[in-house]
């Protein structure tokens, strides 16, 4: 359980909270707004679950507590992912 | 084998745009071609000149920054210019299709091409069209709009007196266009691995005058055909 | 460099151990492994929005909602058991490490049930035998999105439940190497990549769960 | 996927651990972790391969040059592969479709690339940068040990029924989708498994070379002294982290098609087949550069020690490498100019190849400034390495035909591609994987190569290799399609029989006269003249421990003092200063250097 001891470890739980929150919001927000344009809400969504992973990878993967150059190292395949998305998709 | 075998020169073609591709292509020959020479030459002069000899100890030179700008810009000129030149070319053989062009549906399917025609109405998709195997007519001086499509998997549609080649996919419909200059018989053939009878699937284009090719269209139009 | 420097400390690296910058490494090859097969979704949904349906109209949402919240308390345990074990709390690592498991457990099984539950109403991912209908809705209504709806569908979340259930496993092995007393503060590298690797497979899950779920 | 765990947990410690026990002999010939035993394996293993690769090759050829006459000795093999008629086996053109997909996917797979990356990757990498072995042993030995069954069951597709995979290296859908349209039905799912295996040995290697460049170097490597072979492994190694993940998804998705009856990339039930050819060229056009990248290092590394001159612009061909492994993640639509991909894009993907020309441009004309004013020894590997120089010159410019649209339309799918692609392949990598083979293999073996053999290898090599490639630029210009089983078949091809009569006698001088090399390899393992630790008089690590290196390479952790190219530099006294001799007097206050505090691990933690 939380102790005062653990105060140097990083906001496990309160990362924990935002998550289970942004989850049900998500949820609450594709089934609630049906009826908002398809591009809002996929711009809503994916903001929010970007936010999520963001939230994982910086605390429980400890990346915000690392080297610069593991950061860099840790976010190099993501415009790649992006130019083929992007790329592949004008084809259609 | 002759010399001739070992020629540089594109085949005679026979499109509106064939000669501008074929320009492109005697451009780029010939900047590569200096190129090709220039850095060959310099090689092998290197490689004479500074051979191994007794007593000879090489340069200490770790190179020089103002080369390295001067031969990257160099480059990145000469292969913009190309792309430049080049874009202009093929918008005109792959975008813009030219209006008022004749329409026909070339199909491809292991291992023939079927080719519509629009028949008498001049429309495609009616009760009047007609299908030839393995055959395109065309008239000369007159574009024609051919939507290339595949009923099984890829093939390409290859037309080398053309300059045309595009692979047919199944699922799409593909616009290609040529327009030739001359008459003649000329060659269809299919660029991509389509199975087992790939190299049988040939065919021949046929470039009529204006007049024959209206005769050929009506005697096949009014061919007593099958109908599914 | 041709200079000599009089520089000759040690190279200090990524200045991260090899084990984990390895993990980190592997790590990037599944982001783009995801990526073939979240953008293959993505690209054939934008070409073909009519093979698609509605997610909530053929996929249970609030049960698979659930199972994300299922997810995310695992990455949270898991991440007490890296905690537990910094601090070289031997019994907090072996009770969280077997949480995690059985919440990871949980998870497979809710979603293996979920396929078969899916499976029976139609959606399938063989083209040919493709029929999904809307949830609740009477025999003979219109088949809701297309057969690449259903390959898909079982080809993301199913390899992502593979990486899953291989997670499990490794975390057993984690657990029984924790028996053994082979983690301590100063010793804690195996913990530490267990973790990212489930991290990872939590993260990838709450993208997919907004794509494949909501979206 | 992620079984390495498990490797990488039981690896941590494996690194550490080098006494001088015996180590029975299974651990130290089979299952070896010592990273130069793992890349000597993976040499005998993809030799093996190339031999596979070279007769595939010449059986294609046979067709080629004498279409539809019986071959001679075929006779042996099954009636699925060749017709017997009275006068003789007479080759199937199903068969003929195989021996086109095998040849491509045997020599890109499984020849070329472990002996780029396989061999000089685990070879070069721990040697040049001063570390004891790789940074997970056991994991760079599961990597040999997945490419074996990759290869076995890539081979064994031949055996089955329906023969071999029929669909092109590309294994374009939907023609490769079901066994409907090519008569192959096992031999295309095995042809999907093993790569799919194959694929995953890559990764983890690759794994495995990128922590150990960046962990593992010797106290003062820092990234600008690492030599340029190590640095090219590098970058080949991100790439291929990057680029196999996506191939594996899409061979997966293929997979399905075929076995379960997916629709992926099946149009009769809504599939897209040009979503194939992206995912299939995203991982391609980076391969490609897997494929040259270490040709290019090794080439470097050579060209500058046989100069005696360092190389010219270090820092620019390093930059090179690295907006290489970049640009070659934005251009691979230029393979799909003609698939009916949206033409708006091939522009965009036009002027992005003519972008990637200028790296390739900068490092031959560096490797030409290396040349100027050098002291040129012609030894065997020099030979090599500069034939590399000339052919990548030829397969450079051949490219840039390709990559104007317009022309690209009517030498697409031609021979000329055939011809580029042999000139950047053969031309490229595999010359300097001789050159490679010839200047590491007193490192490898304690031995030298014999040196008027290999000269005579090289030479008929040289001569033979352009007489067999470069006339295929002229069958390709006068239209002749490639992947065709009888051309004659063409009226307009038929004038080109001589010609490929001609290409198909040289190609059979070219595989015969690859027997000298392997007489040569093998007879220098034993026989070779004694080589000592530093026969060419280098200056990079390797080359400061005994040849063969003992187990954990470095009696004492290397001290690096300087990059790896100063040869002839005034300091010294022999036209030669190796990395780790220590400055002769140090420029003022730098002069009271510290004794080195070398730590056996880069482990922080």
């Amino acid at each position: 359980m939380e102790t005062g001891e653990e105060h140097k470890s990083p906001p496990y739980m309160i990362v924990f909270v935002v998550l289970a929150v942004l989850t049900v919001a998500e949820v609450l927000f594709a089934l609630l707004f049906t009826g908002l344009p398809k591009f809002w809400m996929g711009v809503g969504l994916i903001f929010m679950a970007v936010w999520k992973a963001v939230l994982v990878a910086m605390y429980y993967m400890h990346l915000r507590f690392e080297p610069k150059r593991l950061w860099i190292l840790a976010a190099s395949p993501i415009p790649l992912a992006i130019i083929l998305v992007v790329v592949v998709i004008r084809e259609f | 084998m002759t010399w001739s075998d070992w020629s540089w020169v594109l085949p005679e073609a026979f499109s509106t745009f064939s000669d501008d591709v074929d320009m492109i292509y005697y451009v780029i020959l010939w900047v590569t071609g200096i190129i090709f020479v220039i850095t060959e030459g310099v090689l092998i002069y290197f490689l004479v000149r500074y051979r191994h000899k007794e007593g000879r100890k090489a340069t200490y030179d770790h190179g020089s920054s103002k080369l390295e700008i001067v031969w990257t810009t160099a480059t990145l000129v000469v292969c913009l210019a190309l792309g430049i030149v080049s874009k202009g070319v093929w918008d005109t053989m792959k975008i813009d299709v030219p209006e008022g062009a004749m329409e026909i549906i070339v199909t491809a399917q292991q291992f023939e091409w079927h080719v519509t025609y629009p028949g008498p109405d001049g429309a495609l998709g009616t009760a009047d069209d007609f299908e030839v195997l393995n055959q395109i007519h065309a008239a000369v001086d007159e574009p024609v709009w051919i939507h290339l499509r595949a009923t099984d998997v890829l093939h390409s549609l290859f037309l080398p007196e053309m300059r045309v080649k595009q692979d047919a996919v199944p699922g799409k419909d593909i616009p290609v266009w040529f327009e030739a200059t001359a008459t003649g018989e000329y060659t269809i053939g299919c660029a991509e691995l389509c199975g087992i009878g790939h190299t049988t699937m040939n065919g021949t284009l046929t470039i009529h005058t204006a007049a024959d090719f209206q005769a050929w269209a009506t005697a096949q139009a009014q061919r007593p055909r099958p109908r599914p | 460099m041709t200079t000599i420097t009089a520089d000759r400390a040690p190279m200090a690296g990524m200045k991260v151990y090899h084990l984990k910058l390895g993990m980190w490494v592997f790590l990037l090859s599944e982001v783009m492994f995801f990526t073939g097969l979240i953008g293959s979704y993505v690209i054939l949904r934008f070409a073909h929005p009519e093979a698609f349906g509605v997610p909530g109209e053929v996929l249970n949402v609030p049960l698979t909602a659930f199972n994300t919240f299922v997810l995310i308390c695992s990455s949270v345990t898991m991440v007490k058991a890296f905690a537990a074990i910094e601090q070289n709390d031997q019994e907090g690592l072996q009770k969280w490490l077997l949480a995690t498991i059985l919440l990871g457990a949980f998870f497979v099984g809710v979603q293996a049930w979920e396929y078969t539950l899916l499976a029976s109403e139609g959606f399938v991912p063989m083209a040919e035998s493709y029929h999904a209908i809307a949830r609740g809705a009477a025999e003979g209504s219109e088949v809701i999105g297309g057969p690449l709806y259903g390959a898909t569908f079982y080809t993301m979340t199913g390899f992502h439940g593979a990486h899953v259930s291989i997670g499990v496993f490794c975390l057993c092995f984690t657990l029984y190497r924790a028996r053994k007393g082979a983690y301590t503060a100063g010793n804690l590298g195996g913990v530490e990549i267990m973790g990212l690797y489930w991290h990872f497979v939590d993260l990838v899950w709450i993208l997919l769960f907004t794509i494949v779920y909501l979206i | 996927m992620s079984t390495t765990e498990k490797d990488i947990a039981s690896a941590v410690d494996a690194g550490g651990q080098h006494d001088h026990h015996e180590i029975p002999w299974i651990r130290k010939y089979v299952f070896a972790t010592d990273h130069k035993m793992i890349a000597k394996q993976f040499m005998f293993v993809s030799l093996f391969f190339l031999v596979v690769g070279g007769a595939l090759a010449g059986m294609m050829r046979f067709q080629l040059g004498f279409p539809g006459q019986p071959m001679p000795g075929a006779g042996i093999l099954p009636d699925a592969m060749m017709a017997p008629t009275p006068n003789g086996a007479i080759m199937l053109p199903e068969f003929y479709n195989s021996l086109v997909t095998m040849h491509g996917t045997i020599m890109i797979f499984f020849a070329i690339m472990p002996l780029l990356v396989g061999l000089f990757g685990n070879l070069l990498i721990p040697l040049q940068i001063g570390a004891e072995d790789m940074a997970f042993p056991r994991l760079n030995m599961a990597s040999f040990w997945l490419a074996v069954p990759a290869g076995m069951l890539m081979l064994a597709s031949f055996a089955v029924e329906g023969g071999a995979a029929g669909a092109g290296w590309t294994s374009y859908a939907p023609l490769s989708t079901s066994g409907e349209w090519t008569g192959v039905y096992l031999g295309q799912q095995l042809w999907l498994v093993s790569l799919t295996i194959l694929g995953f040995s890559s990764l983890i290697g690759a794994v495995n070379y990128i922590t150990t460049v960046i962990n593992l170097r010797a106290p003062g490597m820092t990234w600008f002294r690492i030599p340029l072979a190590t640095w090219s492994l590098f970058v080949t190694a991100v790439l291929i982290l990057l680029a196999i993940p996506i191939l594996a998804g899409a061979l997966i998705m293929l997979l399905f098609d075929q076995t379960i009856g997916t629709g992926f990339f099946r149009p009769e039930v809504g599939g897209e087949p040009l979503l194939w050819q992206h995912l299939f060229w995203f991982f391609g056009h980076p391969e490609v550069y897997i494929l040259i990248l270490p040709a290019m290092g090794i080439t470097s590394e050579v060209l500058s020690n046989r100069a005696r001159k360092p190389i010219f612009g270090y820092h620019s061909m390093v930059l090179a490498l690295i907006s290489i492994g970049f640009l070659g993640w934005i251009v691979w639509g230029h393979h799909m100019f003609q698939s009916g991909m949206n033409p708006l894009l091939g522009t965009s993907f036009m002027i992005s190849t003519m972008a990637i020309a200028v790296p390739s441009a900068i490092k031959t004309f560096n490797w030409l400034g290396t040349l100027w004013k050098a002291d040129i020894h012609f030894d065997v590997p020099m030979l090599h390495a500069l034939s590399f120089v000339s052919m990548f010159i030829i397969g450079g410019l051949s490219g840039i035909f390709m990559a104007s649209t317009p022309v690209d339309i009517y030498i697409h799918d031609t021979y000329f591609i055939v011809a580029h692609l042999h000139y950047v392949l053969f031309g490229g990598s595999l010359f300097a994987i001789f050159a490679g083979i010839t200047y590491w293999f007193p490192k490898m073996f304690g031995r030298m190569m014999n040196e008027p053999l290999g000269k005579v290898h090289f030479v008929l090599t040289f001569i033979f290799y352009n007489l067999v490639f470069f006339p295929m630029h002229n069958l390709g210009l006068q239209g002749m399609m490639r992947r065709i089983y009888d051309f004659t078949q063409y009226d307009f091809l038929q004038p080109l029989q001589p010609m490929n009569q001609f290409i198909t006698l040289f190609a059979f001088a070219l595989i015969t006269t690859q027997l000298l090399f392997v007489f040569n390899f093998f007879w220098s393992i034993f026989k070779g003249e004694k080589a000592g630790n530093n026969p060419w008089k280098s200056n990079t690590l390797e080359w400061t421990v005994p040849s063969p290196p003992p187990h954990g390479n470095f009696a004492e952790m290397p001290t690096v003092f300087r990059g790896p190219y100063e040869y002839s530099s005034p300091e010294s006294d022999d036209d030669f200063l190796p990395q780790t001799t220590p400055p002769r007097e140090g420029p003022g206050p730098s002069s009271g250097v510290p004794e080195p505090t070398p730590t056996p691990e880069g482990a922080e933690a």
